[in-house]
C-alpha cells in the first residue's frame, strides 16, 4: 500500500514538503555556477537572513515566545568560528558544526531564567539576556574586546562556497520551519501557544515543547550567525551583538506573515531587498519608509504579507472559476 | 570617595528616573512596551533646540513648548493608532511603536543629520557643592524633578478621582466602561503625560550631556533596566529604582572600572527579571 | 486497537473514582467544602446546583487543573490529589470544559490529534474514529476559531475522547445548546456512556441530567446538600429551592398600586440580535421598561439574560436592532456615555475594583468634573442605603465579602443617580440573609423612581420584588408580563427549559 | 486547500530570479569606478561628509582633465558612494557590493579602525586594493590578517605621534606634571590610551587618574571629581564628540579647572563648537593637515573648498580623501590597467607629494603622514605645536576658569 501524501484532514504530510524544500535548494545549490558573484554574494546575505527569520519564526510564529535576544544565539555563533578558526586552526565543518551546538547550548542554559517568564517579560529578558553578553565581550580580551575578531581570509571559504553553505543554512531552516509547521511536534507546540493550560491537560508536557523550541531557535540561530563571520570576515561586538539582529528578524517575520513557512522568506525578500537595496543611497529616508511600513502593516494587515496575499488570491481564484 | 561616587549616583539616578517614568506609566497601565520611548525623549529634545531656533521664545518657553507638543503627539499617536491595536491583542502594537520609533528617528536624522545636539544653557554647566561634595546642578535639577514627578505621579494616581479612574481602567478596562469611564481618552491621556515626561527627560539630558539622533535606543534600554528593577507602573518604585540603578552603575565603574559599568548593569537587570519579575518595589499599579 | 474501544482506553474495565473530602480554599472563600463520593467504573454521576455552588471546581479539581486544599481523590488504585493536569490525564480522567477552549490556531483534526499521543496509522485511525463518532468528519479540515458553537462542543468532547479516557469529566457540555443539537449532544453521551467509560457530568439542563445518569449529587456552598437517583432529586423540596431560589418570601412586597405605565418607556429595546462571534446570544428580542417599575429578566443558564444585560447597557455592540432610551437612540453608543446618561449597569460577579477602596470604587462612577463637597454628598446617600459601606470606606475592595462586594457594586451603580438600573445576578453565590438586605436595596432604588431591571436565577426572590417579568430561553423571549403566573413552578420550568424537551422532563 | 504549501515551495525560486540583476559589464573605455562606503550618517557623519566632498572633487579635477590615460585610453573616473551609517556590518557587506556589483576597480576607505577593518578584510579577500587615510597606522597593522596585508594601503599619522604631540602641546602651559586620561573602550580609546600613558610617562607626568568608559557613557562626574581631587592639571582624553561634549560640561559644573585640555577625536570637528559654544575654547586637539600652500594643486584644493567647512579639520579629513583619489588615479596611470593585481603593484610604489602629503608606502603598506596640535581660540583652531609664529598656547581652558 503506498503512503498517501496527506493526512486524513488534508494537511500535506511531511515528506512531500520536505522533499520539494530539498529539490529547490538542490536547484538553487546547481544554479551558484550561472550567478555572479554580486548575485551570489547578495543571496548568501538573504539566505543569511532567511536563517535567522525562520529560526525567530519557529520561536515567535509557533512557540509564541517573541525574541530579542537573536544576537546573543547569532552573535555566539559568529564569535564561536572566529575564535575556533583563528585559535585552533579547526576547519570548514568543525567551525560551522560548533556554532549551532554553541547556540543550542546557549539557549539550553538561558532558558532556565527565561523560560519561567511570559509574555512581554519573555521578550524583555532576552533583551536584557543579549544585551549583558553585548557588555560581556566588550571586556573580553580574549574575544578581541570592542576591537572584536577577523576570520583568517585563508582559511574561509570562497564566494560560490559560502553560497552553497547558505542555500545548505537555509534548507535546514525552512526544512525546520515547515517541519515545525506540519509535524506533530509542532502541532503540540501551537498547541502550548494556543492555550498551554488546556494543552497540559490534553497530556502535553508544555515546558519541554517550549524548551525544544529555544534550543531548535538558538541552534538555527548560532549557524546563520557562524556563516555570516565567515561572510563578514571582520566583526566586532557593536554590530555582531547588537540588537539589530533580532530586529531584523522581527521585522521579516512580521511583515512576511507570522507563524507560516513562507511569510518570513517574503519578510527577508521585501525588507532586505527592497530596503537595504534599493532605498541604500537614502539613508533617513529609509528609516522613514521602515517604520511606516510596519506601522501600516501591523494596523491593515496584521498578519503579514503572506497570510494577506494567500487570502486575496483565494478569492481570485474563487471568483475566476465561478465566471468561466 | 565613595560618598562622592554613591552622591552622584543617586543624583545620576534621578535622571534615569525621569527617563523612565513615562515608559513604567505606559507599561504599568496599558500594558504596553512603548518601544518610541527613547524617540520620544529625544523628539523632546529636538523640538526644543527647533523652537528656540525659530522662534525668539526663551529656552525655558521652548521647553515648555516641546513638552506639550510631545504630550499633544502621544495624544494622538494612542488615541487613533494605538488603542484600536491594543483592544485586538497580540504583539502589534509593540511592532506598530518600534515602527513609530524608526520614523521618529528617520525624521530627527533628515532634520538636523546625525551630528549631537546640546543644550545651551546654564544649568548644563553650573555646579554645587551639597555637604562639602561637588554636585552637577543638571542632576540636582533633574532628581528633585524626578522626585516631584513621581511623588505627583503617586499621589495623583492613588489619591485622586483621575488617579482611581486610571487605576480601574487598567485593572479591568471593560467593567471601567460600563461605569462611565471614558477608557479611550483615558489611555490617550496617559500616553500624552507619559510622552511629555520623556520629552522632559530628553531635555534634561540634552541640558546634561547632549543628544543624538541614535541616544534614543541607549535611553530606552535604561529606561527599561530601571522598570524591571522598580516594579511595573509602580512609580515611586521606579523612581528608586533609579536611583540603585545610578547607584550601582557609578560604584561599578569606580570599582571595576568605566568598561565594565554596562555588563553589571545589564547583569543586574537580568537577574532582577529573572528572579524578581514584579520588581524588587512590589506590585504593579493595579 | 479496535474501533469499538475508541471512546474506553484499551478497552479495560473502568476503575473506580473515590472522592474523600475534598476541599479547595481560594483565599477566605470556600470553593469546594468536604465533598465525597464514590464512583463505580462505567456508572453516570451528575452533580448539579446553583451558579457559584463549586461545581466546576469541583471537576478542575478532579482534573488536576487545581490541587485541592486537602482531601484525596483515587482512580484506580492510583492517588491523584497531588497529580499533573498532564499526570491525571494520562491516569485515564479527561476533561470537557464548559466553555470550549479549542486551540484556535489548529485544524479540528490536529486539535484531537493532540490528545491522542502516539504517532503512526493506528492513532490516525483513533482520532478518525473520534472525529467521526462525534460528528466532525466534515469540518475536520476547518481551523477551530471558524466553528460554531456545537461544533465547539463537540470539539470539546473529541479532545477529552482522543486522550482515550476510562473516565471522563463533563462540564455544563449541553449548555446554550438546544432542540436538535440538545438531542444529538445527548445521544453521543449517552454513547460514550454506553462503552463503559465513566461518565462525571456537571449539568444545568435537567433533561441531560434525568436521561443520562444513574445518580445525581446535589451541591450548595461547596457542599453536597443531596444525594440520590435522578427522580428522587426531582422530587426534593431542598432541591427546587436550591434551584429556583428560596420561596421564603411570598409576594407581599409587591405594590398594591404598580407605576402607572403612561408616556412613552424610559427603555425601549426593539429586534435586538447579538451574537458572540458565530455563536448568538440574542434573538430578536423586544424589551421594554417604563420609568419606576422593577422588570425581571429570568432564564435558565445560557439563555441569554446577562447578554440581554450587555445589550442596554453598551457593554456588548448588538448586530441588529436597536436600543432606545428616553427620546435617544443609543444603539451606537459606548457604554461609558450610556453610564453618563443614565443607565447604570451592576455586572454579574460584581466587578469590584479589588485593589481600590471602597470609596475609590464609589467615586469612579462619578464625573470627574463634580464638585467634592456634591461628591460626599453622593457617598453619603449610598452609605445611608448601605450603612455596612460606610464603616469599610477606606478598607480595599478586595478585602470585603462576597456581600458587600455586591452592595458595593449595587452602590456604584447608583451613585450616578441613574434613571435605569440593571442588576446582574445579584445574588449569585450569597448567603439568604445577605440577599434579603439586597432585596431590601432594591425597594428603596424603586421608591426614589429609578428603573430597575434585574437578571436573576433566585426566581422567587426575584418575583416578590417585580412589577413585570420577561423569560427567556435561548436567547428569544419567551414570557412577557405579568410576574404572577410565573409562580406556578410548571409553568416556569415549561419556559424555562423550553418545549423541545417537554418530554424528558414529564416520564 | 494547499495553496499554501505549493507556493510556499516556490518561493526560493522567486527569491533568486528576484536577486539576479544585470551584471555591469565592464567596457575598454567605461569610467574606472573607485568605491567607497563612508559614515554619511550617524556618529560619525561629520568625517564621512568631508570625505565624500574631497573624493568627489578629485573625480572632478581629473575627470576636468579628461580622465586618466589607462594603457593607451583616456577613461574617466566614476566614484560610487554608499553610506554605511556608521556601522560597521554595514560597511563590510557595502564594500563586498561596490567590488562585486559596481565592479570597482579599488575601494577608497571610509573612517576609523572599525569602518575600515570590514572594509580592508573583504577588499583583501576580493582581491581589490584598498586605499584608505582615515585609520591610525596602529591600528591598521593591529588588524593586519596573518602576514600582513596585500591589497590595503594606508596613509595617516602614527597614534604615538598624535600622543606625543598631544602631551608635548600640554607641556608647554606648564602645568604641574600630573594627568589623568579619558579614553572609551571602543578601538582608538583602546589603543590611544596606552599610547597617552607611554608618552605622559616618558615626559615625566604622573598619571593621577585613567579613566575609562564605553561608548555613549555620558555620566562622568564621579571621574571628574576623582582627576579634580587628584590634582590632576593636564586631560587627555579620547572619545566621540558626544562624550567629549558630556564631559567638558560636567568638568565645568564640578569646577574642575585643569590648565590644559587635549582631546583627541571629539574635540576635531565644528561639532565641538556648536555643541559648547565658548566652553569649547582653549580645548586641544590634533591637527593632521599642516597644507602646503605654495604647491599649485593644494592651492586649488583649498580654494575649490573656500567655505565648504566651518573648520580646519574637516578640510583635513576632505583633503585626505582628495589624496586618496590622487593615488589611485596615480597608480592607474602607472599600472597602465585596471587589473587589480597590477594597479595593487603600482599602489605599493607610489612615491610623490600629493594634495594632503609626501606619501610613499612601506613594506608594512603604512605611509606616515604628520600631526599636530591645535588649539580651539576664539572659534577657530590654530596649530600651537609645533609652533607657529603669532600662536600661543592659552591657558587655561577659557569656559572652565
Amino acid at each position: 500500500m503506498t503512503i498517501p501524501l496527506r493526512t486524513p484532514d488534508g494537511r500535506w504530510r511531511l515528506w512531500p514538503g520536505l522533499a520539494l524544500i530539498a529539490a529547490l535548494a538542490a536547484g538553487a545549490a546547481a544554479a551558484s555556477g550561472a550567478l555572479g558573484r554580486y548575485e551570489l554574494n547578495v543571496l548568501t546575505t538573504m539566505l543569511c537572513y532567511l536563517v535567522l527569520a525562520q529560526a525567530w519564526n519557529i520561536l515567535a510564529g509557533y512557540g509564541g515566545l517573541i525574541s530579542l535576544g537573536v544576537s546573543a544565539f547569532a552573535g555566539g555563533g559568529a564569535y564561536c568560528v572566529a575564535l575556533l578558526a583563528s585559535h585552533t586552526g579547526a576547519g570548514l565543518p568543525l567551525t560551522l558544526g560548533a556554532a549551532p551546538l554553541l547556540g543550542a547550548l546557549a539557549a539550553l542554559a538561558l532558558s532556565v531564567p527565561l523560560l519561567r517568564l511570559r509574555g512581554d517579560y519573555f521578550t524583555i529578558g532576552t533583551l536584557a539576556a543579549a544585551l549583558a553578553l553585548q557588555a560581556w565581550v566588550y571586556n573580553w580580551d580574549f574575544a578581541g574586546g570592542s576591537v572584536g575578531l577577523s576570520v583568517p581570509i585563508a582559511r574561509s571559504p570562497d564566494l560560490a562556497q559560502t553560497y552553497l553553505l547558505a542555500c545548505g543554512a537555509a534548507t535546514l531552516a525552512v526544512g525546520a520551519a515547515y517541519w515545525t509547521a506540519y509535524s506533530t511536534f509542532g502541532m503540540r507546540l501551537r498547541a502550548v501557544r494556543d492555550n498551554e493550560e488546556a494543552a497540559a491537560g490534553l497530556g502535553v508536557p508544555t515546558v519541554r515543547y517550549r524548551l525544544a523550541a529555544f534550543v531548535l531557535c538558538g541552534a538555527l540561530s548560532g549557524l546563520a550567525g557562524g556563516l555570516i563571520a565567515y561572510q563578514q570576515i571582520a566583526f566586532e561586538p557593536g554590530g555582531m551583538l547588537g540588537p539589530g539582529w533580532s530586529i531584523n528578524a522581527l521585522l521579516m517575520c512580521v511583515v512576511g506573515g507570522v507563524g507560516t513557512v513562507a511569510g518570513p522568506v517574503v519578510g527577508t525578500l521585501v525588507v532586505y531587498y527592497l530596503l537595504t537595496t534599493l532605498l541604500a543611497g537614502y539613508d533617513a529616508v529609509s528609516l522613514v519608509v521602515e517604520g511606516l511600513l510596519l506601522v501600516l502593516i501591523v494596523r491593515f494587515a496584521p498578519q503579514g504579507i503572506w497570510p494577506l496575499a494567500t487570502r486575496y488570491a483565494g478569492t481570485l481564484l474563487v471568483r475566476m472559476r465561478r465566471t468561466a | 570617595m565613595s560618598a562622592a561616587v554613591v552622591l552622584n549616583g543617586i543624583l545620576l539616578g534621578g535622571l534615569y528616573g525621569m527617563s523612565a517614568m513615562g515608559l513604567s506609566l505606559v507599561f504599568g497601565v496599558l500594558r504596553l512596551v512603548n518601544m518610541a520611548h527613547g524617540a520620544m525623549l529625544v523628539l523632546g529634545a529636538y523640538l526644543a533646540v527647533l523652537i528656540t531656533a525659530g522662534t525668539p521664545l526663551p529656552l525655558p518657553v521652548a521647553g515648555a513648548c516641546a513638552v506639550l507638543l510631545a504630550g499633544g503627539l502621544g495624544y494622538v499617536l494612542q488615541r487613533h493608532l494605538l488603542t484600536a491595536m491594543l483592544v485586538r491583542g497580540a504583539n502589534g502594537p509593540l511592532v506598530a511603536t518600534f515602527g513609530l520609533s524608526l520614523i521618529a528617528s528617520g525624521l530627527v536624522a533628515l532634520r538636523f543629520g546625525s551630528d549631537p545636539v546640546s543644550i545651551p544653557t546654564a544649568l548644563g554647566t553650573a555646579g554645587w557643592s551639597l555637604w562639602g561634595l561637588d554636585v552637577r546642578a543638571a542632576y540636582a535639577v533633574s532628581f528633585a524633578l524626578a522626585g516631584v514627578v513621581a511623588v505627583a505621579l503617586h499621589l495623583t494616581l492613588s489619591r485622586t478621582r483621575l488617579g482611581a479612574a486610571v487605576r480601574a481602567a487598567a485593572a479591568d478596562p471593560r467593567t471601567a466602561d460600563l461605569i462611565g469611564i471614558d477608557v479611550r481618552t483615558l489611555y490617550a491621556l496617559v500616553f500624552a503625560v507619559a510622552s511629555a515626561l520623556a520629552a522632559l527627560a530628553g531635555l534634561l539630558v540634552g541640558v546634561a550631556f547632549s543628544v543624538s539622533p541614535q541616544s534614543g535606543t541607549s535611553y530606552l534600554l535604561i529606561a527599561m533596566a530601571v522598570v524591571v528593577l522598580g516594579g511595573i507602573g509602580n512609580v515611586l518604585g521606579t523612581f528608586a529604582g533609579a536611583i540603585l540603578l545610578g547607584v550601582v552603575q557609578t560604584l561599578a565603574a569606580a570599582q571595576f572600572g568605566g568598561g565594565y559599568r554596562d555588563l553589571v548593569v545589564y547583569i543586574l537587570f537580568f537577574v532582577v527579571l529573572a528572579v524578581l519579575p514584579r520588581g524588587l518595589f512590589g506590585r504593579r499599579l493595579t | 486497537m479496535q474501533e469499538d474501544h475508541v471512546f474506553n482506553g484499551d478497552g479495560r474495565e473502568a476503575p473506580e473514582l473515590i472522592v474523600r473530602g475534598l476541599t479547595k480554599r481560594f483565599g477566605g472563600v470556600t470553593a469546594v467544602d468536604d465533598v465525597g463520593f464514590r464512583l463505580p467504573g462505567g456508572q453516570a454521576l451528575a452533580v448539579v446546583g446553583p451558579n457559584g455552588a463549586g461545581k466546576s471546581t469541583l471537576l478542575k479539581l478532579l482534573a488536576g487543573a487545581h490541587t485541592p486544599t486537602s482531601g484525596s481523590i483515587e482512580f484506580g488504585g492510583r492517588r491523584l490529589e497531588r497529580a499533573s493536569a498532564r499526570q491525571v490525564v494520562r491516569a485515564g480522567i479527561a476533561l470537557a470544559h464548559q466553555i470550549p477552549r479549542p486551540f484556535t490556531g489548529l485544524t479540528v483534526w490536529e486539535n484531537v490529534a493532540i490528545g491522542a499521543g502516539a504517532r503512526g496509522r493506528a492513532a490516525e485511525e483513533h482520532i478518525a474514529a473520534v472525529i467521526a463518532e462525534c460528528g466532525l468528519q466534515d469540518k475536520m479540515r476547518r481551523r477551530a476559531e471558524n466553528l460554531r458553537l456545537l461544533d465547539l462542543k463537540r470539539l470539546e468532547l473529541a479532545r477529552a475522547l482522543s486522550t482515550r479516557p476510562r473516565c471522563i469529566l463533563l462540564d455544563e457540555v449541553a449548555a446554550g445548546l438546544s432542540g436538535r443539537e440538545l438531542d444529538e449532544v445527548i445521544a453521543l453521551i449517552a454513547r460514550i456512556s454506553a462503552t463503559g467509560c465513566g461518565l462525571v457530568l456537571v449539568e444545568h439542563v435537567e433533561g441531560v441530567v434525568q436521561s443520562l445518569v444513574d445518580r445525581v449529587i446535589v451541591m450548595d456552598w461547596g457542599r453536597i446538600i443531596a444525594e440520590g437517583t435522578p427522580a428522587q432529586i426531582a422530587a426534593d423540596a431542598t432541591v427546587r429551592q436550591v434551584y429556583l431560589g428560596d420561596g421564603a418570601r411570598p409576594r407581599t412586597a409587591a405594590r398594591e398600586t404598580p407605576p402607572a405605565r403612561s408616556g412613552p418607556p424610559l427603555l425601549r429595546l426593539e429586534g435586538v440580535d447579538l451574537a458572540y462571534g458565530d455563536i448568538p446570544a440574542l434573538r430578536g428580542v423586544d424589551l421594554e421598561v417604563w420609568p419606576g417599575e422593577v422588570v425581571a429578566v429570568l432564564g435558565a443558564n445560557g439563555a441569554g439574560k446577562s447578554s440581554l444585560a450587555a445589550a442596554i447597557s453598551g457593554a456588548e455592540r448588538v448586530r441588529s436592532g436597536s436600543v432606545r432610551f428616553g427620546a435617544d437612540d443609543v444603539t451606537a453608543l459606548p457604554a461609558y456615555r450610556r453610564a453618563r446618561r443614565g443607565i447604570a449597569h451592576c455586572p454579574e460577579g460584581r466587578r469590584v475594583f479589588p485593589a481600590l477602596s471602597v470609596e475609590e470604587n464609589l467615586k469612579l462612577a462619578l464625573p470627574l468634573r463634580m464638585p467634592a463637597k456634591e461628591v460626599a454628598g453622593r457617598l453619603e446617600d449610598v452609605y445611608a442605603v448601605f450603612p455596612a459601606l460606610a464603616e469599610m470606606r477606606a478598607r480595599r475592595g478586595g478585602a470585603l465579602s462576597g456581600g458587600q462586594q455586591q452592595m458595593l457594586a449595587i452602590g456604584r451603580a447608583l451613585i450616578g443617580r441613574p434613571r435605569l438600573v440593571v442588576l446582574d445576578e445579584i445574588s449569585l453565590g450569597l448567603a439568604p440573609v445577605v440577599i434579603d438586605g439586597l432585596y431590601e436595596a432594591i425597594e428603596a432604588i424603586r421608591s426614589e423612581g429609578i428603573a430597575v431591571v434585574v437578571v436573576e436565577q433566585n426566581v422567587h426572590r426575584c418575583l416578590a420584588v417585580a412589577d413585570r417579568a420577561y423569560v427567556l430561553d435561548r436567547g428569544v423571549v419567551s414570557y412577557a408580563g405579568d410576574p404572577a403566573p410565573l409562580s406556578d413552578p410548571r409553568l416556569l420550568e415549561r419556559l424555562y427549559f423550553g418545549s423541545p424537551r417537554e418530554e424528558a422532563l414529564s416520564p | 486547500m494547499n495553496r499554501t504549501a505549493i507556493l510556499t515551495a516556490l518561493l526560493p525560486a522567486l527569491l533568486l530570479t528576484a536577486a539576479c540583476g544585470a551584471g555591469a559589464g565592464q567596457d575598454a573605455d567605461a569610467p574606472v569606478v573607485l568605491g567607497a562606503s563612508l559614515s554619511l550618517t550617524g556618529p560619525l557623519g561629520t568625517i564621512g561628509r568631508p570625505q565624500q566632498a574631497g573624493l568627489e572633487r578629485l573625480v572632478a579635477d581629473v575627470n576636468a582633465r579628461g580622465g586618466v590615460q589607462v594603457g593607451g585610453v583616456r577613461r574617466e573616473l566614476a566614484l560610487r558612494v554608499l553610506d554605511n551609517r556608521s556601522e560597521a556590518a554595514a560597511a563590510g557587506q557595502q564594500a563586498s557590493e561596490l567590488i562585486l556589483k559596481d565592479s570597482a576597480a579599488a575601494l577608497v576607505g571610509g573612517c576609523t579602525p572599525p569602518i575600515n577593518t570590514p572594509i580592508a578584510q573583504i577588499a583583501e579577500k576580493n582581491r581589490v586594493p584598498l586605499v584608505t587615510s582615515c585609520f591610525p597606522l596602529g591600528a591598521f597593522r593591529d588588524a593586519a590578517p596573518a602576514g600582513g596585508w596585500t591589497y590595503a594601503w594606508d596613509f595617516h599619522f602614527e597614534e604615538t605621534e598624535q600622543a606625543r604631540v598631544l602631551v608635548e602641546a600640554a607641556g608647554l602651559a606648564g602645568a604641574a606634571k600630573k594627568a589623568a586620561l579619558f579614553t572609551d573602550n571602543e578601538v582608538d580609546g583602546v589603543i590611544q590610551r596606552k599610547l597617552f600613558r607611554d608618552a605622559a610617562v616618558k615626559a615625566g607626568y604622573e598619571i593621577v587618574g585613567d579613566y575609562t568608559f564605553p561608548v555613549g557613557q555620558s555620566d562622568f562626574s564621579s571621574f571628574v571629581n576623582d582627576a579634580k581631587r587628584a590634582g590632576a592639571e593636564v586631560v587627555l582624553g579620547q572619545m566621540i564628540p558626544p562624550d567629549g561634549i558630556a564631559l567638558v560640561k560636567q568638568m565645568k559644573s564640578l569646577s574642575y579647572t585643569p590648565k590644559v585640555i587635549g582631546i583627541a577625536k571629539a574635540a576635531d570637528t565644528a561639532s565641538w563648537l556648536d555643541g559648547l559654544g565658548e566652553l569649547a575654547d582653549n580645548t586641544v586637539h590634533n591637527g593632521f593637515w599642516v597644507p602646503d600652500r605654495a604647491r599649485p594643486a593644494t592651492a586649488a584644493f583649498l580654494k575649490a573648498m573656500e567655505g565648504r567647512f566651518a573648520d580646519t579639520a574637516s578640510l583635513g579629513i576632505a583633503a585626505a580623501a582628495y589624496s586618496v583619489g590622487e593615488v589611485v588615479a596615480d597608480a592607474l596611470a602607472r599600472a597602465g590597467s585596471t587589473d587589480p593585481e597590477k594597479l595593487n603593484e603600482a599602489i605599493g610604489a607610489t612615491k610623490g607629494a600629493f594634495v594632503f602629503a609626501e606619501v610613499a608606502f612601506g613594506p608594512d603598506h603604512t605611509s606616515p603622514t604628520p600631526v599636530t596640535a591645535e588649539q580651539w581660540q576664539d572659534g577657530v583652531t590654530r596649530q600651537v605645536f609645533p609652533a607657529v609664529e603669532g600662536v600661543t598656547l592659552r591657558t587655561p581652558p577659557l569656559g572652565l576658569e
